[in-house]
């Protein structure tokens, strides 16, 4: 968030009551106003595709408000023709005739000689898991594997614990790298790799999947992902060739532990 | 009154100390030490029990994992991690505002805590409050019994405002940078190479670098020019770095300035490398100078944990990058700052190397390489080869430069452990000068083995770095995940006539829309007016 | 304008922008896994890829065989070599017969020092078809010697194999052809589960595992049960760790067995006190 | 209004005598054309029993899924329609009101034509499914065997109780003649249940072995998503027959030529969009539910639908949405200026729109982002700190819940409209609907933060509270304001009929939206399934196994949305000849001229 474009931009608005523009001047001044918010005021600035996105909303809406009543549309035909007809707007008339084409033939100057950008990229970040994986010659179905450790979160905390604490020593001797010491996905590799490692501590990400799911991404890492997930610039190692199976299902454990997340479970319906 | 003649002392002590060994040095604090006996700590604030009963939770569940329940840095963890996690028993504190061999403020704990330090293993704390930073801090302090006695009370030296920068103080700040040997550590463009670089030790022996002072945004303790002026004047206690009393004092900040003038604010890492186009092919014999005026991108190397041989320190932590094409050659410029040019030695990519090296064989050294890599096939679309050397489905190109015999390979890889030659179609050349490697690669652009580089295409690109000293090699190294290479376009498009398309386009656009609204509105619009 | 052709176009942006809007957002194919079938035109090289993937996956060989290790301790002969020395184990056997002799019928010739107790894998549980076997066989002949053979090799064991395995995604990968829940008996479940190529339970004959002659009075009914659905919990002495939960994991057994079916295994396994 | 005259009244130009003959002649040559051509363009068969064939140029995917889905879209419109029109009678019947029989009557009318493209459209799907994908029919009869035929019967049904409520308008008691409505009702969604269990059946195959054979036919077609499904579509069905229906009124209006003609076409227009968006309100609610059973029946076929390509999907889709909601609360705030005493809400309308915009905004706002690597560096990662927070289903939930709540004041705005309360206790009505509001959206926005900080399965059932709350403020505030507008006085009159076109045209683009967003809910039911026929049991093995890129699905769905509205054109234009007067020979000529008969009319 930067305060201060948005501040600026709503004392600016609010300035503007006082002037009472037409209606169509109001839109324009709307959508303006609205584009630097977005372009500006929001930090880290959000990606070009939803800008544009988000503006063709914002567009439409402007456009709805200017037509749903009819004095209003009628108010902005009259501008609209007025400029076009009335000799008192000949100069700006003629102005915008001229600049509108320089303007679009910079535009496309420009385009052609900027800097080359990277292809955008687009992978699904939680594709869906195959049925079953084979971990070191092992057929786990992960449609009905369970953390075989979970359940003694209940029934014997003490060992519970203890198999958190394996967990910790494996995270910290293998994922901490690049998922950081917080969980983030803010390890001191992290800056090396694109896309950035998963953040634990959003609760988008483990606390919105099953533990199964974990399981298989880290067994499988970057290399077992489908084909829907390419580009696979995941750098995430396939940890089946490190880690023994209860080390993954310790090293679960603890991440949920650390970040105080709860794993998905399978609701029980029908 | 008491604590004023103190710090008067102390500083008299430091400027003494700078040409003192470490035993001097612990002859001087027990010096020191007799002489504030009679001081009394009554002023030291070690917090409450249930503060440090806060921070000692904290530690536990964030901190004891590197630095161990005792505070004296796991062993585990300290073969791992470069540099090692501090020893707190040892109240040897790097990064203070007290002079070299004193105790560290409070504030200088929770600095380190909040701040950590980039590039190593110690990551900033933003998720802790200002409160539990506090107790964290308390907690730390009773490692060491040094913190409740007279050391316990310490003052923070003055530190002053940064003066302005000039071309001169940094002219002047070159010569005090000579005068006080900085080079014999830093080397002389100050990359990290100078002489004695490979030599150093910490307090514990284990090896340590020379900061790299080109590359600012790096610097443990801070990259501001107050950081910088702090580091020299307090030096870090437990590493080879002395604290340096340079008189007159504007010297001081014109070291600073010049420190401060070898590198940009910020890494500014890249994301795409152009390769520009030139008529004539790459002529090897010219070097560096064939690729002047391009502006290089630097990307950041690091460690590779997936295959053995896993280094988790890699010695080098960027490349820059430069590329060329011509109509039938293309070439990189690969740039990195190295302590030292190992070029007796094995290396190649497929060499194995093990996880974990105990007790290394040191009768065998390895050299330094570098390599530049392609997915085999470009036309793949998205789809890329897995970044480290391929996948059984895509294979990837390596252009592998031994810098020991100084010749190139072109391998291809279908996973880390399926790398095979494919054929000797490279040229290469390499060149260190002042601790930094200049290695060009050359190859020809052809249609059949997938080498074309069509003009205006981006092609994935990664990189790889080893680094010799660091015994580095096969799966061992520093790398890069995938990046572009753009190859531009020889003959632009000149923008003139889409331009001018446009642009009338637009202008018909209007004139028409005018002509049109004048037309159907034009006589009752022209009655209202 | 007419109204009707007013509407006409009008419809006609509409579906363009929506159009035009699913060309905005990311266009990504996805394809189907790809099958582990096997494709007449394979290269041996190609076919000896597959079989590793085979050897690894749903061959289950890993359980019990090791590749290119040493271990004197050995249960099973290791394969890191048998591409070198299959042409010379049996006088006037070819390579391919060979290896196709001991995966069709692996008891007829036993390598020395060794047991038997290998499965046919053309048979279920395993139940590999023909061409799958030959994969696996190109595999075995590239560790440490050429492979040679493609889906083309004939052998005198051909056609003996599991029916083929057009109903790909059907039958699942590996495994028993044991149905969940199939309700079975203690015998039931010894047999189907295969317990029989690893151990004896009737004569005290050690095979890869302990005898079962006795095990009713040596462990008590939940040691038993332990050591079925935790091998490694307890280990006999003098036998590796790893073999079983692999062998029983590969064969889909601890998904398959219901609690009923385990609770008649284990009576029925209490029931041999050795007399 | 000078130009009135010129606009030529298409409806009444008659047809060149010849043009049916004509037509039938070049459309039975063309298809004789292409039986006559299989040599040349189908490709053979080479075996004797194959699994699949291919159809010509545009493959049998594409073939069947467009098939599919105009069945499809004629089925719901069939079945919506008598469910309102059996509404609207017995609204008729108790207010006495004979505009709402007359109303019900015209949109029976649309129904015959439908129901026979209806009948021809799946029958062409059947003989398509059986040419191209004989192996998938075989299995599915194998497992639904006998359900067909009830299927067939009431289908016979359908047509009885159909055609017996169209041409018995007027002639029976009105209590027979709703008895035969209700009858046509219960018989059309038996129809659709029986239906939706062969197709969910191939999502959530259930009651089989391993290996596929049936052991329960109750189980194959009680599966985990049939229920969701009958429910989901029943809703989606009125909202969408509500759409084409107020289309049908649009149409008539913009090329009606009388005042009175004018207002009957506005006010069907109004009925039929206020039937569509009413259904829209729950129909989220309903997808949720769907989405939950198939989370439940499978975490990779759920996480297929929400977490991966389709999340994409998911994305257009609230575009479709969104425009719906805004087109629709655009409408009436348009109507609102017909109606006199309305211009006191204007000043509200501003509100409204923000709501509108920020829901519509989040509501759009996908969690993955498509951005440059530079781009994705700065936001530290393919989440964005801010937006990607917007991007999951709490604010979703949240989003769209305010969104309904929106456009319900929208409605309960054009509804006081003229109106003046006199009850005494008008202040504090208002005050108790307002509070209602207040609350409403404090709780359901709390419960959609909350949702950030509590497990996923808690997180989900937060949806339940929200959508209770929506629900709950709805209905009081109706109840309230029911009693709070009792015998209210008139500020004005609604002036029917003075509607301007481009109201008419949003109700068109809220029939194509709909009829689009409903091609979108075809595409991934049936591509969530990746490469199955039947999810987990039968693979599909044929060369379209892939599922396609959404760019290309989009511009199947805008063909075949193409062709839907040409078909219903045909509809609209067949209905419209049963209001015309009977042809009379004229003096002189014995066919008319365009021309003349344009002044005739005018005339």
């Amino acid at each position: 968030m930067n305060i201060l474009v948005i501040l600026a931009v709503v004392v600016v608005m609010f300035g503007l009551r006082f002037l009472k523009p037409n209606a169509l001047a109001w839109a324009a001044i709307w959508w303006i106003g609205v584009y630097l918010v977005f372009r500006y005021g929001v930090d880290p600035p959000m990606p070009t595709s939803i800008l544009g996105m988000f503006m063709f909303i914002i567009s439409l809406v402007l456009v709805a408000y200017v037509t749903a009543a009819n004095d209003r549309i009628r108010e902005v035909a009259d501008t609209l023709i007025a400029f076009f007809v009335n000799p008192e707007y000949k100069v700006a008339l003629g102005l915008t005739l001229v600049l509108l084409p320089l303007l679009v033939a910079f535009q496309v100057y420009s385009g052609m000689s900027g800097q080359p950008q990277a292809p955008l990229l687009a992978r699904t970040i939680h594709p869906p898991p195959p049925g079953s994986i084979s971990y070191q010659g092992k057929q786990i179905d992960l449609l009905t594997v369970h953390n075989p450790f979970r359940g003694l979160e209940q029934s014997d905390p003490t060992v519970f614990e203890a198999h958190v604490a394996g967990g910790r020593a494996v995270y910290y001797q293998n994922c901490v790298y690049c998922h950081g010491d917080n969980m983030e996905g803010d390890g001191f590799f992290a800056h090396g790799f694109n896309p950035i490692p998963a953040n634990f501590q959003d609760p988008t990400t483990i606390a919105m999947l099953q533990e199964s799911y974990l399981f298989w991404r880290i067994a499988k890492g970057a290399p077992g992902l489908p084909s829907e997930s390419t580009p696979w610039l995941s750098a995430m190692p396939a940890w089946e060739t490190f880690l023994s199976e209860e080390e993954i299902w310790e090293v679960i454990l603890f991440i949920y532990d650390y970040t105080e997340q709860r794993p998905r479970v399978s609701e029980e319906v029908h | 009154m008491t604590t004023i003649s103190v710090s008067a002392m102390t500083k008299k002590l430091v400027s003494a100390m700078t040409t003192l060994s470490v035993s001097a040095m612990i002859l001087a604090s027990t010096s020191m030490f007799v002489l504030v006996e009679t001081v009394s700590a009554q002023n030291v604030d070690l917090g409450t029990e249930a503060q440090r009963e806060a921070g000692r939770q904290i530690y536990e569940l964030k901190c004891a994992h590197c630095h161990a329940s005792d505070g004296a840095g796991d062993p585990v963890m300290s073969t791992l991690l470069r540099p090692a996690p501090r020893d707190f028993t040892a109240s040897t504190f790097k990064f203070r505002t007290t002079a070299s061999g004193e105790l560290p403020s409070d504030e200088d704990i929770k600095q380190s805590i909040r701040n950590g330090m980039p590039y190593t293993a110690m990551p900033p704390w933003p998720s802790l409050s200002e409160k539990e930073v506090t107790n964290l801090m308390y907690f730390i302090k009773t490692f060491s019994t040094d913190f409740a006695g007279v050391f316990g009370e310490v003052v923070p030296l003055e530190m002053p405002d940064p003066p302005g920068m000039s071309d001169e103080s940094i002219t002047r700040g070159r010569e005090v940078y000579v005068e006080n040997q900085c080079a014999d550590c830093h080397g002389d463009q100050g990359r990290g190479d100078g002489k004695s670089a490979p030599t150093l030790e910490d307090s514990w022996n284990y090896p340590i670098r020379a900061a790299d002072l080109t590359k600012r945004w790096a610097f443990r303790g801070g990259s501001s020019r107050s950081d910088i002026f702090r580091t020299f004047t307090t030096g870090l206690d437990g590493s080879p770095m002395p604290s340096f009393d340079i008189q007159p004092e504007e010297d001081q900040w014109n070291l600073v300035d010049y420190v401060y003038s070898l590198s940009r604010d910020n890494a500014g890492y890249g994301t795409v490398v152009t390769a520009h186009t030139v008529s004539d092919p790459i002529d090897l014999s010219a070097g560096a100078a064939s690729f002047d005026g391009i502006k290089p991108v630097l990307f950041p190397i690091v460690g590779q944990i997936i295959e053995p041989g896993r280094a988790f320190f890699p010695g080098v932590n960027a490349v820059e990058v430069r590329a060329l094409v011509s109509p039938s050659t293309v070439s990189f410029m690969l740039q990195w700052n190295d302590m030292s040019a190992d070029r007796a030695g094995k290396t190649g990519p497929s060499l194995p190397a093990p996880d974990r090296e105990a007790e290394p064989d040191t009768s065998i050294t390895y050299a330094d390489a570098v390599a530049i890599q392609f997915p085999t096939d470009v036309s793949a679309g998205a789809e890329q080869p897995y970044f480290i050397f391929g996948d059984r489905k895509l294979s990837a190109d390596i252009w592998f430069a031994d810098l020991a015999t100084s010749s190139a390979t072109h391998y291809v890889g279908s996973g880390a452990d399926r790398i095979e030659v494919s054929g000797p179609d490279l040229a290469m050349s390499a060149t260190f000068d002042a601790g930094q490697w200049t290695v060009i690669f050359s190859r020809a652009r052809t249609e059949e083995n997938h080498a074309a580089f069509k003009e205006g295409t981006f092609v994935p690109i990664a990189f790889s770095v080893w680094d010799g000293f660091s015994r580095e090699r096969g799966s061992r190294r520093g790398l890069t995940t995938w990046y572009y290479l753009y190859v531009d376009v020889a003959e632009k498009p000149s923008p003139v006539l889409p331009m001018m398309a446009w642009g009338f386009a637009t202008l018909l656009l209007g004139l028409g829309t005018t002509f049109l609204v004048r037309r159907k509105f034009g006589n009752t619009e022209s009655d209202r007016g | 304008m007419n109204t009707g052709v007013k509407i006409f176009l009008f419809v006609l942006a509409i579906l363009a922008f929506y159009s035009y809007v699913g060309q905005m957002v990311p266009q990504k194919i996805t394809y189907p896994p790809e099958t582990a079938e096997l494709a007449a035109d394979m290269t041996t090289e190609e076919l000896a890829v597959a079989g590793a993937e085979i050897v690894a996956g749903k061959g289950t060989c890993l359980g019990c065989h090791t590749i290119g290790s040493s271990d004197a301790s050995l249960r099973f002969p290791d394969l890191g070599n048998i591409g070198a020395v299959a042409g010379s184990r049996i006088d006037g056997m070819s390579e391919i017969e060979y290896l196709a002799e001991s995966l069709y019928d692996p008891d007829s010739y036993i390598v020395d020092r060794f047991l038997p107790g290998m499965p046919a894998i053309g048979k279920p549980p395993i139940g590999l078809t023909d061409d799958e076997i030959l994969a696996v066989m190109a595999y075995l002949q590239s560790l440490g010697g050429t492979s040679t053979v493609t889906l083309a090799t004939t052998h005198s064991f051909t056609g003996q194999g599991a029916s083929g395995s057009d109903g790909a995604g059907a039958t699942p990968s590996g495994g028993a052809a044991v149905a969940l829940g199939a309700g079975l008996d203690g015998p039931g479940v010894f047999a189907a589960f295969l317990c029989g190529t690893c151990h004896t339970i009737d004569k005290p004959d050690r095979l890869v595992g302990p005898s079962l002659f006795d095990v009713g009075s040596r462990l008590s009914k939940a040691e038993i049960y332990e050591a079925v659905m935790d091998p490694d919990a307890t280990l006999a002495e003098g036998y590796p760790g790893g073999v079983m939960p692999a062998t029983l994991g590969a064969s889909g057994f601890f998904q398959k067995v219901s609690p009923e079916e385990i609770r008649a295994l284990v009576d029925y396994l209490a029931s041999h006190t050795g007399e | 209004m000078k130009d009135l005259r010129l606009i030529k009244d298409y409806r009444q130009k008659p047809l060149p005598a010849l043009l049916p003959v004509a037509i039938a002649i070049l459309v039975t040559a063309f298809i004789a054309a292409l039986v006559a051509l299989p040599a040349a363009a189908i490709p053979q068969d080479a075996v004797a029993n194959p699994e699949y064939r291919a159809f010509p140029v545009i493959g049998s995917r594409v073939a069947i899924w467009v098939v599919a889905q105009l069945h499809l879209m004629f089925a719901a419109f069939v079945l919506a329609v008598p469910m309102f029109a059996v509404i609207i009678e017995i609204i008729g019947m108790v207010t006495k009101d004979k505009r709402y029989d007359a109303l019900a009557h015209e949109f029976t009318k649309l129904l015959s034509v439908s129901f026979s493209l209806t009948a021809t459209l799946g029958a062409l799907m059947v003989v398509m499914l059986v040419v191209l994908y004989p192996g998938v029919t075989q299995y599915m009869v194998s497992i639904f065997s006998w359900s067909f035929f009830p299927y067939i019967l009431l289908f016979f049904l359908e047509a009885v109780f159909l055609y017996s409520y169209y041409y018995g308008w007027g002639k029976f008691s009105p209590k027979v003649h709703l008895s035969l409505g209700i009858a046509l009702n219960i018989v059309g969604t038996a129809i659709m249940f029986i239906a939706n269990a062969w197709l969910t059946f191939m999502n959530t195959p259930n009651g089989i072995s391993e290996t596929g054979a049936l052991l329960s036919m109750a189980d194959a077609m009680n599966n985990f998503i049939w229920m969701p499904i009958n429910i989901h579509r029943m809703i989606a069905n009125v909202a969408f027959g509500g759409s084409i229906a107020a289309a049908y009124g649009a149409y008539k209006y913009l090329g009606a030529k009388t005042q009175e003609e004018k207002a009957h076409y506005d006010w069907m227009g109004y009925v039929g969009n206020f039937i569509s968006i009413s259904a829209l309100l729950p129909l989220p609610f309903a997808g949720y539910w769907l989405g939950k059973e198939i989370y439940a029946y499978s975490q990779s076929l759920g996480i297929t639908l929400m977490g991966g390509t389709f999340s994409w999907l998911f994305i257009i889709q609230a575009v479709l949405i969104g425009n719906l909601f805004l087109a629709a609360n655009y409408y009436l705030w348009v109507s609102m200026e017909r109606i006199e005493g309305a211009e006191r809400f204007r000043k509200f309308i501003k509100y409204l729109l923000a709501s509108i915009a920020i829901t519509y905004l989040v509501w759009a706002t996908p969690h993955s982002l498509v951005a440059t690597v530079e781009e994705a560096r700065k936001m530290g990662g393919a989440h964005h700190p801010m937006l990607g927070v917007l991007g999951v289903m709490s604010a979703k939930n949240t989003a769209v819940n305010i969104l309904i709540l929106t456009t319900y004041i929208s409605f309960l705005l054009y509804r006081r409209g003229n109106k003046e309360p006199t009850v005494s206790w008008v202040k504090a009505g208002n005050f108790a609907q307002l509070a209602i509001f207040i609350g409403a959206v404090a709780i359901v926005i709390f419960l959609g933060i909350f949702g950030y900080f509590v497990e996923a399965k808690v997180r989900i059932a937060l949806s339940v509270p929200q959508v209770a709350v929506v629900l709950f403020t709805m209905i009081s505030v109706t109840i309230i304001d029911i009693y709070l507008y009792r015998g209210a006085r008139s500020r004005g009159k609604i002036k029917w009929g003075e509607m301007p076109a481009r109201a008419q045209y949003v109700l068109f683009f809220i029939a194509v939206t709909f009829a689009w967003t409903m091609g979108l809910m075809g595409y991934v039911r049936a591509g969530m399934r990746q490469h199955w026929h039947v999810f987990g049991v039968m693979a599909d093995t044929s060369p379209d196994a892939f599922t396609p890129t959404l760019g290309f699905a989009s511009n199947v769905i805008s063909v075949t949305v193409l062709i839907f509205f040409s078909f219903i054109a045909v509809v609209f234009w067949l209905t419209g000849l049963a209001g015309k007067k009977d042809w009379e020979p004229k003096e002189g000529a014995l066919i008319p001229d365009g021309e003349h008969a344009d002044e005739e009319v005018v005339r």
